[in-house]
């Protein structure tokens, strides 16, 4: 409580975004060396985060607790566990490189009026953005995580409605078209999602009579607290239907494709990588400590859902002509297994899936940011106007490459070690659904090559022959993405050392142990004994 | 001495990485350092190979733990090594055949631009089959083993430019995706029974589970090894693999990718062991592929093709050793390694005859080739030899071993298998004397190729002949090297075990046999392509013909069922997507602007009608005070 | 006689009052059923005095008087001024705003 | 005979009920002071407009006005801070009038709301200067026929009707009692004085005159229709008990009172006096507050009216209305609970759904906020059905978020014009956002608060009323309101789509530029939304503190 780290941390990108809105129409470059600039001080201030916290100690560190409003019971508590270090790390770490490679996604059109600043909105949009996820990773008040996780809903729909693909098919009004019904479809899938929270949010304060996490949470241990099944089930419910549209899971998901779609990759990086994690990240903690019976009480329908979602996302995927719709019914699959790993209820699942938000946000941003390189030399989305890249631009085509291999969790990429994870905490006490689920690495394989195939491989296209490749801007952003995904494949301790506590705690929360191995083996750990 | 596993990887990982990185300015060197490093793989494979004799039998067994992988709970994966006699017979063969591999590809692949790129792939290859030999954990074997499917799919579709060759990588990747779903589950079903899945203690706590559990883990195995071996079912891939440089079919097919479905077998033997129901299914697939190869293999006109049906059965022929059990585990591996030789031979040298011929790959346009290219000839001519299993020749034994073995599983299994191996030897007798019949022997049957350059057939440079002669006198003399003194079994006995069974004929008996049918299977060939001449065109041919050259229609199953069906069902999914999930929200947002629609009509703008409502919700609001005190 | 006799009488001209408003077309006949309206309430109002026993009840019929001749200045204003603008003093005519 | 004792009885007791036993009324003037001095600087106002010349006359009445309001605001702050909002809270003049929490909360945010509203009232730069002398959004002579000569006559001479800000005093001198009246009288006359002004300001707009008068004639013909049930409910009320006072109604309707004439046994039984009278009264407020289906004028006499006089009505007249709804329900009729509501449930969900479901489709800026506030009007009806002190609490803060969220958001609309005046036609406001991006954003901002989006003072007061409402045990209104915001939503988002995602149009209109008066306007609803939305800690307290009714 001496420092206010974590507020100043989701401060910073903040004012950061107040400052770039401020910048005149004419500095253009200044606003985006500014916003930059912030949002390497807000990944300085995660790690800082990171480094302070540790591992073995409370379950939430670095916590911060003031009054805000009595007469409803809500107080401004922050507070970090494991799980929220490494999700802040990922945000702060993304940024930058959404900003970098947004570089010039946002210059104005000739036609646009003295006064309209669309790049400094553009830039200062994702900071505001940044600011809010992160504080609502931070948010141990459950109605203080519900006011971000709503607001944050405002700058993403301007960034997808506002600043659509130049490189669009079709003609310009049809594109602004698509564009404002993507938003709107956004903006209104999330707002029912969250307004049915707030019902239960509402519910929840009926019930409980405030919202901190943690006295709820340790009341729901005590028994001190005990809500009525069916209360329980109702507010579960309301919870997790908007935690189900941001993640999102299927039938939740149609707002995903055409989100994506519209909007230019580097925002599309922020919607499936940044802002959807979220809900993941919520259902983890939010769904699991408020409510554990009830979450175990709809743990089947959940599984089923998320392995609908696997398969379906992935077969929908092999049928998409719109690389970015493709990613996007990827990153659905992926949802399921998050999904999946959290409902699982064992360690490795739990783990598995907080590891996977990274990853999938590591290996999405490197594939959809690559895409959005290869589509601005073209101008087109659609896959069949590509082919033979590899010819002509050989790194696009191999870092495209990389990134379609993590997209598919190859070993030594980060994606396989929470994938397997997810697999084998799945299997563990659901050997049925965690088989079914591992179909979902052939689909994963198949709509990947299927991609790389017909945009990279055979004979060069007409369009295509005078593409450039990467510059400079571009390969240091795709670069780190590519380093970041191989470390954590090989070396994914650093980040379970933090993540597995907390996981514990969440294990706790609902009352479940790992199932044992049928046979015990003494010489299990023999190997680190040496 | 341990320390030294991980350069093992370490050194191709390195030129990999270096070669793939370094960009345009290490185009001169790429493929020297890419050699270099690979041979560096191998002197410190021999140097460890010397410690480990130098050592008895018992302490041979070394480990090298890193650092841990992936921790979480009961689940620990580590980073770490075991090198026993079976990983060094694996590390010598991928190393030293792949480095002459290497070698034979500078000149191979000397005039394209891309060379730099082709030695990392290579390189890439040789790292991650070394990995999946050194693993001492089954997850650590995946992260190799999935490393190989890459690698191949890279080097497969080296060529990116021709679809052909884009498609069969895919397809590569593919299909041994679906065996990777074998290894995982296996691995899961190893977590969830001994809470580990690192080599040791699965293999001592074997004896505390169920059998049917092992059965389960064993079939799983399976077709894991299936998909990476390209056994039946999942073998289709094989031939279409030969859209790849051929160098790439050598490592694929004789040192790395198709051999490490055997290692796997051979490496769980404790687990296949206890699992008897999973051993007959392993013999079953070996023997079906056995033949299915066979067979394949004598109806493909191009060279590179009849060579990948006669992998995919030699290769039946260890996965039936393998099945066989402590029998047969050692005669698999040591196939394996004979075969590694002369199948890397015969590649070479088909590649070779193709480097001189413009690329033509089709045998009927061969013929007469022994007068041009005869290193190429004799080389080829030995692998042949030892491959049919001409006495004393390293195939002889190897394959003798293998039949006897299968015999030697006694009872009708015994009798089955026993058969159906020496018919593959007969099989393979006529195939292999068919391919070098059509390419070596009859008149020129020369065509100009699509531009109309006659192919003026040479001999191939220095670079690539001497691989192949190094590889003939493996090919030569391995087989007899293992055999005498049972060197072979002595060296592995300690990590596979071994039994005699009991052969119901003996030994003499066998070979015999086996003779008979070499000789049958060369004298039916030479009878149609020795005495006659052989049309240039292909004859229609009989029924069993025309199946055998569409891969006996199995591709073709696949292609209807799963590909069509395949894209039928995305298809269908895609409009489900977009019409119903995706309508039924339209649908209601599009209901409730209608509602609105509807409802402001209600606002026509006479200020009397506004009364009358007033007027009715008065009357209504009373009527329900009025009922609620009622009720 | 019974004063509750009044009230049905009350009842009935607040009725007539009501029904026509919903049926004329003239604002200023209107305008007169709503001051039908009122006067039934003083009516009630006086009745229910008188059945009580109290004043209150005749002092609202006064205030209720002002007010309606409050509304009578401000109503014929406005409709005056209407009809100068329209000549016409239909309230069905003035509809330019619906939906 | 029966009609012979009764005409005798008449007779006996018109003589028996002598004058001089009429008691002097005391009354507390100090308690009284807010409404007072509106009311004198009202009549002040009168004397200026016949007495000080034409030229000044504009200068001296907005002064007038401003300071009158100030004064009563300062007046209402004196007396809660003397403690009249809670521990001295009392009944006034004879039993006439409230002096207690509610009613001082509510006339602070009246009057508060109203001085902004006046500036909007003041306001003279956004049309040209015709004939060299500035205008406002009123008429020059509302007497004149529009576009006849004698008007050309009055613009020329520079005529502006100052008597608008008189006006403005008397209603809000209305609104300021009809909140705090304690008995059925006050509350019927207060509603008829601030009722009337409020028909002629809406007849007095400068530009579409015909809509204007059109709205006037609309509003004044249903609201005198609906006061007259309002009157009628008033005299079956009486009836039943006797009484005007809403003491002695609360006692007679839950059974407490203690000396019971016959007359009044007699009336006591019939409980269909009491239900009729409750339903009527109820009616005529619901009117007032817009409530489906008593909302029918709203959108026409919004759309119709001078934009400033809608901001004002919009939301003062709501802020009264239901002020005055909630002493009725809270302190006449707590004891008839179980009978009313169910029907105020039934009407909370109609107009919730109806208002939300309408507005989707509407093209004018003007009637999409009508419908809008409509739904608003659901919204606090959920909290006024959770008959807490929650739900005081609740349905006073979101009165206070809401009348300055909905003054700013017509003030900008005042900005937006073209040659025709104001551009209220949505198709016109496509692209602003790149014209203008501040007034877009502005309106944005209060666009989001109306749908309730966090970090607006619109989800506070939403979060308050819904939640008491819950606690209340309402918990499927919540789900309905909940839903119903879902769709409102739409339409909020379907303007903000339009103002920053369309390309503007090139006979688009101009944002006018205007003078410090509505710039403060706006600001202030800006500051308010944001703060409310922000901290709102300090005003919950508030509005808890003063949700206790004096009886």
């Amino acid at each position: 409580m001496d420092f206010p780290l974590l507020t100043v941390t989701a401060a910073v990108p903040a004012v950061g975004a107040i400052l770039t809105a401020a910048v005149p129409a004419a500095r253009r470059t200044a606003a985006k060396w500014l916003a930059l600039l912030f949002s390497l001080a807000t990944l300085a201030l995660a790690v800082l985060i990171a480094v302070r916290f540790e591992p073995g100690g409370d379950r939430y560190q670095l916590t911060e607790s003031r009054s805000w409003i009595a007469d409803f019971g809500v107080r401004y508590e922050l507070g970090v566990d494991g799980i929220g270090v490494v999700l802040i790390g990922l945000t702060a770490l993304l940024i930058p490189f959404v900003i970098a490679a947004g570089w010039h996604d946002a210059d104005p059109l000739e036609t646009s009026s003295k006064r309209w600043r669309p790049t400094q909105g553009f830039f200062a949009l994702i900071l505001m953005v940044e600011a809010m996820v992160i504080i609502s990773f931070e948010a141990t008040d459950v109605f203080l995580f519900y006011i971000f996780f709503e607001a944050m809903l405002i700058p993403m729909y301007f960034l997808i409605g506002g600043f659509g693909d130049r490189a669009h098919a079709g003609s310009d009004e049809n594109a602004a078209a698509q564009r404002s019904y993507a938003a709107v479809k956004f903006l209104l899938y999330n707002l029912v999602g969250g307004l049915i929270m707030l019902a239960a949010v509402i519910g929840l304060y009926v019930v409980a009579g405030n919202f901190s996490l943690q006295e709820i949470t340790a009341a729901r241990a005590a028994g001190t607290l005990d809500m009525a099944t069916n209360t329980e089930r109702l507010l579960f419910l309301g919870f997790f239907f908007a935690f189900a549209v941001k993640a999102p899971l299927w039938p939740l998901h149609t707002w995903l494709p055409n989100a994506m779609g519209e909007s230019t990759a580097p925002v599309a990086v922020l919607i499936t990588a940044v802002v959807d994690k979220v809900g993941t990240f919520a259902m983890l903690r939010f769904c699991l400590g408020l409510f554990p019976d009830a979450s175990k009480w709809a743990t089947p329908v959940i599984l089923v859902l998320a392995l609908i979602s696997i398969v379906y996302g992935a077969l929908v995927a092999v049928g998409q002509r719109d690389i970015k719709r493709l990613v996007a019914y990827a990153s659905i699959s992926h949802f399921g297994f998050i999904i999946l790993g959290i409902f699982a209820m064992t360690s490795q699942g739990q783990s598995g899936a907080t590891l996977y938000m990274v990853n999938h946000g590591l290996s999405t941003a490197a594939l959809m940011l690559v895409a959005g390189f290869l589509i601005s030399r073209r101008g087109s989305r659609l896959i069949a106007d590509y082919g033979g890249v590899q010819k002509v631009a050989p790194v696009l085509a191999g870092t495209f490459l990389i990134g379609g291999l993590a997209t598919l969790s190859l070993p030594g990429l980060a994606p396989f070690v929470s994938e397997f994870l997810v697999l084998v905490g799945t299997f563990a006490r659901y050997p049925v659904v965690g088989i079914i689920a591992t179909i979902g690495i052939v689909l994963a394989a198949l709509y990947t090559l299927v991609l790389y195939q017909r945009t990279m491989t055979g004979p060069v296209k007409e369009e295509v022959r005078t593409m450039p490749d990467l510059r400079l801007r571009e390969v240091l952003v795709v670069a780190p993405l590519i380093a970041l995904l191989i470390g954590l494949g090989v070396y994914p301790k650093v980040l379970t050392d933090i993540v597995n506590p907390a996981v514990e705690h969440t294990m706790s929360d609902v009352k479940q142990t790992d199932p044992k191995p049928e046979v015990a083996v003494e010489a299990k750990n023999g190997e680190e004994a040496k | 001495m341990e320390n030294l596993i991980a350069l093992l990887i370490a050194a191709p990982l390195f030129g990999a990485v270096v070669l793939l990185c370094g960009g345009r300015r290490l185009d001169k060197t790429g493929h020297w350092i890419g050699t270099l490093l690979a041979a560096v793989s191998f002197g410190i494979g021999v140097v460890l190979f010397a410690d480990m004799l130098g050592r008895s039998a018992d302490e041979r067994t070394l480990t090298q733990n890193l650092y841990t992988w992936i921790p979480v709970e009961g689940f620990q994966a580590d980073m770490a090594f075991q090198l026993d006699q079976l990983s060094m017979t694996f590390v010598l063969l991928i190393s030293g055949v792949g480095t002459l591999i290497h070698v034979y590809s500078i000149g191979y692949m000397e005039h394209d631009e891309r060379r730099r790129r082709f030695f990392g792939y290579l390189n890439l290859f040789v790292a991650a089959m070394l990995l999946l030999v050194l693993a001492d954990n089954y997850l650590l074997l995946y992260f190799g083993w999935e490393g190989v499917g890459l690698a191949s799919y890279l080097l497969i579709g080296f060529w990116q430019h021709k679809p052909s060759a884009a498609t069969a990588a895919k397809k590569a990747f593919l299909v041994n995706r679906v065996g990777d779903m074998g290894l995982s589950i296996a691995i899961m079903l190893m977590f969830t029974t001994f809470g580990t899945f690192a080599f040791t203690p699965v293999f001592g706590a074997v004896g505390e589970t169920s059998e049917g559990m092992l059965t389960a883990i064993g079939l799983m195995l399976l077709l894991a090894a299936c998909g990476k071996s390209a056994q039946v079912p999942l073998q289709s891939w094989l031939g279409d693999a030969m859209e790849g440089p051929t160098p790439v079919s050598a490592l694929i097919h004789a040192a790395t990718m198709v051999t490490a479905g055997v290692y796997l077998i051979v490496r769980s033997a404790a687990v296949f062991n206890a699992a008897p129901d999973a051993q007959l299914v392993v013999t079953v697939v070996g023997a079906v592929t056995l033949l299915f190869g066979a067979i394949v293999g004598c109806a493909k006109d191009d060279i590179k093709k009849a060579l990948a049906g006669s992998t995919m059965s030699q290769i039946g022929y260890m996965i039936l050793a393998a099945g066989l059990g402590p029998i047969g585990y050692v005669f698999a591996i040591m196939h394996l390694v004979t075969h590694g030789f002369f199948k890397a031979g015969l590649f070479l040298g088909a590649g070779s005859v193709m480097h001189g011929m413009n690329d033509e790959v089709d045998m009927r346009k061969y013929g007469a080739l022994r007068t041009y290219m005869p290193v190429t000839f004799v080389t080829f001519g030995l692998g042949y030899l030892a491959i049919i299993g001409f006495p004393g020749l390293s195939g002889f034994f190897s394959k003798d071993m293998i039949i006897e073995a299968a015999f030697a599983k006694g009872g009708t299994e015994g009798w089955i298998l026993g058969g159906v191996t020496l018919l593959g030897a007969g099989i393979t007798a006529f195939y292999m004397t068919r391919v070098m019949l059509l390419t070596f022997f009859g008149e020129k049957r020369w065509q100009p190729d699509a531009d109309g350059h006659e192919p003026h057939p040479h001999e191939s440079p220095k670079s690539m002949t001497i691989p192949m002669v190094i590889l003939a006198f493996g090919s030569v003399f391995a087989g007899a090297f293992f055999e005498i003194g049972e060197r072979f079994l002595k060296w592995l006995e300690p990590v596979t075990g071994y039994s005699h069974g009991n052969p119901p004929v003996s030994a003499m008996t066998v070979t015999a046999a086996t003779m008979v049918m070499l000789l049958v299977g060369v004298g039916i060939a030479w009878a149609m392509y020795g005495r006659r001449p052989v049309p240039v065109v292909a004859p229609r041919g009989s029924l069993l013909t025309r199946a055998a050259r569409r891969d006996l229609y199995q591709d073709d199953f696949n292609h209807v069922v799963l590909v069509r069906g395949g894209e039928h069902l995305t298809r269908s999914l895609v409009y489900v997507d977009h019409s119903l999930v995706d309508g039924v929200v339209n649908g209601t947002a599009a209901s409730v602007g209608g509602l609105s629609g509807r409802l402001r009509k209600l606002q026509n703008g006479y200020a009397r009608s506004y009364a009358v409502s007033m007027f009715g919700g008065t009357a209504i609001l009373i009527a329900a005070t009025l009922l609620m005190r009622a009720v | 006689m019974n004063p509750v006799n009044y009230l049905y009488l009350a009842a009935l001209l607040f009725t007539i009052g009501a029904t026509g408003v919903l049926i004329r077309k003239n604002a200023i006949v209107l305008f007169m059923c709503v001051e039908l309206m009122l006067n039934a309430c003083n009516l009630a109002f006086v009745a229910f005095s008188r059945m009580h026993g109290n004043l209150d009840g005749q002092i609202i019929a006064f205030f209720t008087m002002v007010v309606a001749a409050a509304e009578v200045v401000v109503g014929l204003a406005i409709i005056v001024s209407l009809f100068r603008t329209r000549h016409s003093a239909s309230v069905d005519d003035a509809s330019l705003m619906k939906l | 005979m029966s009609t012979l004792t009764s005409a005798h009885s008449l007779w006996t007791l018109a003589a028996d009920t002598p004058a001089e036993r009429i008691p002097a009324p005391v009354i507390e003037y100090a308690q009284l002071a807010p409404t007072l001095i509106v009311v004198g600087a009202a009549v002040v106002g009168i004397l200026v407009e016949a007495f000080v010349p034409r030229r000044s006359r504009y200068y001296v009445q907005v002064f007038l006005t401003l300071a009158a309001l100030a004064s009563a605001f300062a007046a209402v702050v004196g007396l809660a801070a003397g403690g009249y909002g809670s521990t001295k809270a009392q009944v006034a003049a004879m039993g006439a009038i409230a002096v207690d929490g509610p009613a001082l909360f509510l006339q602070g945010t009246i009057l508060l709301a109203s001085v902004v509203a006046v500036f909007t009232f003041a306001e003279r730069r956004l049309d040209p200067a015709a004939h060299g002398n500035r205008v406002d959004s009123f008429a020059a002579q509302a007497a004149s026929v529009p576009g006849s000569d004698s008007e050309k006559a009055a613009v020329k001479a520079g005529f502006t009707t100052t008597e608008v800000f008189p006006l403005a005093l008397f209603a809000i001198a209305g609104m300021l009692i009809f909140p705090a009246a304690n008995d059925l009288l006050t509350l019927f006359v207060a509603l008829e004085v601030f009722s009337l002004p409020l028909y002629l300001l809406c007849a007095v707009a400068r530009r579409q005159r015909l809509m204007s008068q059109e709205a006037a004639v609309k509003y004044f013909l249903l609201g005198a229709f609906s006061s007259a049930f309002l009157l009628f409910g008033i005299a079956l009320l009486y009836g039943y008990a006797g009484s005007m006072s809403y003491a002695v109604i609360a006692d007679v309707v839950d059974g407490t009172i203690t000396k019971i004439d016959p007359a009044l046994a007699d009336t006591m039984g019939n409980d269909v006096l009491l239900l009729m009278g409750g339903a009527l009264i109820l009616t005529g407020l619901l009117f007032k507050v817009g409530a489906v289906p008593f909302h029918m004028w709203t959108p026409d006499v919004y759309q119709g009216a001078p934009t400033p006089v809608t901001g004002f009505m919009a939301a003062a007249t709501k802020v009264a209305a239901f002020g005055a709804l909630l002493r009725l329900l809270y302190v006449v009729l707590p004891g008839l609970r179980w009978d009313w509501r169910p029907v105020m449930w039934a009407v909370a969900i109609v107009t919730m759904l109806a208002g939300a479901v309408i507005a989707v489709t509407q093209t004018d800026v003007k009637r999409l906020l009508a419908y809008s506030s409509v739904a608003h009007a659901g919204f606090i009806l959920a909290g006024v059905i959770a008959t807490s002190a929650e739900g005081v609490q609740s349905v006073l803060f979101y009165l206070a978020a809401y009348s300055f969220v909905t003054i700013g958001a017509f003030a900008v609309v005042t900005l937006v014009r073209d040659a025709g005046g104001e551009a209220t036609h949505l198709s016109k406001w496509a692209g602003l956002g790149r014209r203008s991006p501040l007034t877009a954003a502005v309106f944005a901002v209060f666009l989001l608060a109306f749908a309730g989006i966090p970090l607006t003072s619109g989800f506070t007061g939403k979060f308050a009323v819904f939640s008491a409402a819950a606690e209340g045990g309402a918990g499927a209104l919540v789900v309905i309101g909940v839903l119903s915001s879902a769709i409102a939503a739409f339409f909020y988002i379907r303007v903000i789509v339009l103002m920053f995602f369309s390309e503007p149009k090139a006979d688009g209109p101009t944002v006018a530029v205007p003078s410090p008066l509505t710039m403060t306007t706006i600001a202030v609803g800006v500051a308010v939304t944001l703060v409310l939305g922000l901290a709102p800690q300090y005003f919950l307290e508030l509005a808890g503190q003063a949700s206790t009714f004096v009886r």
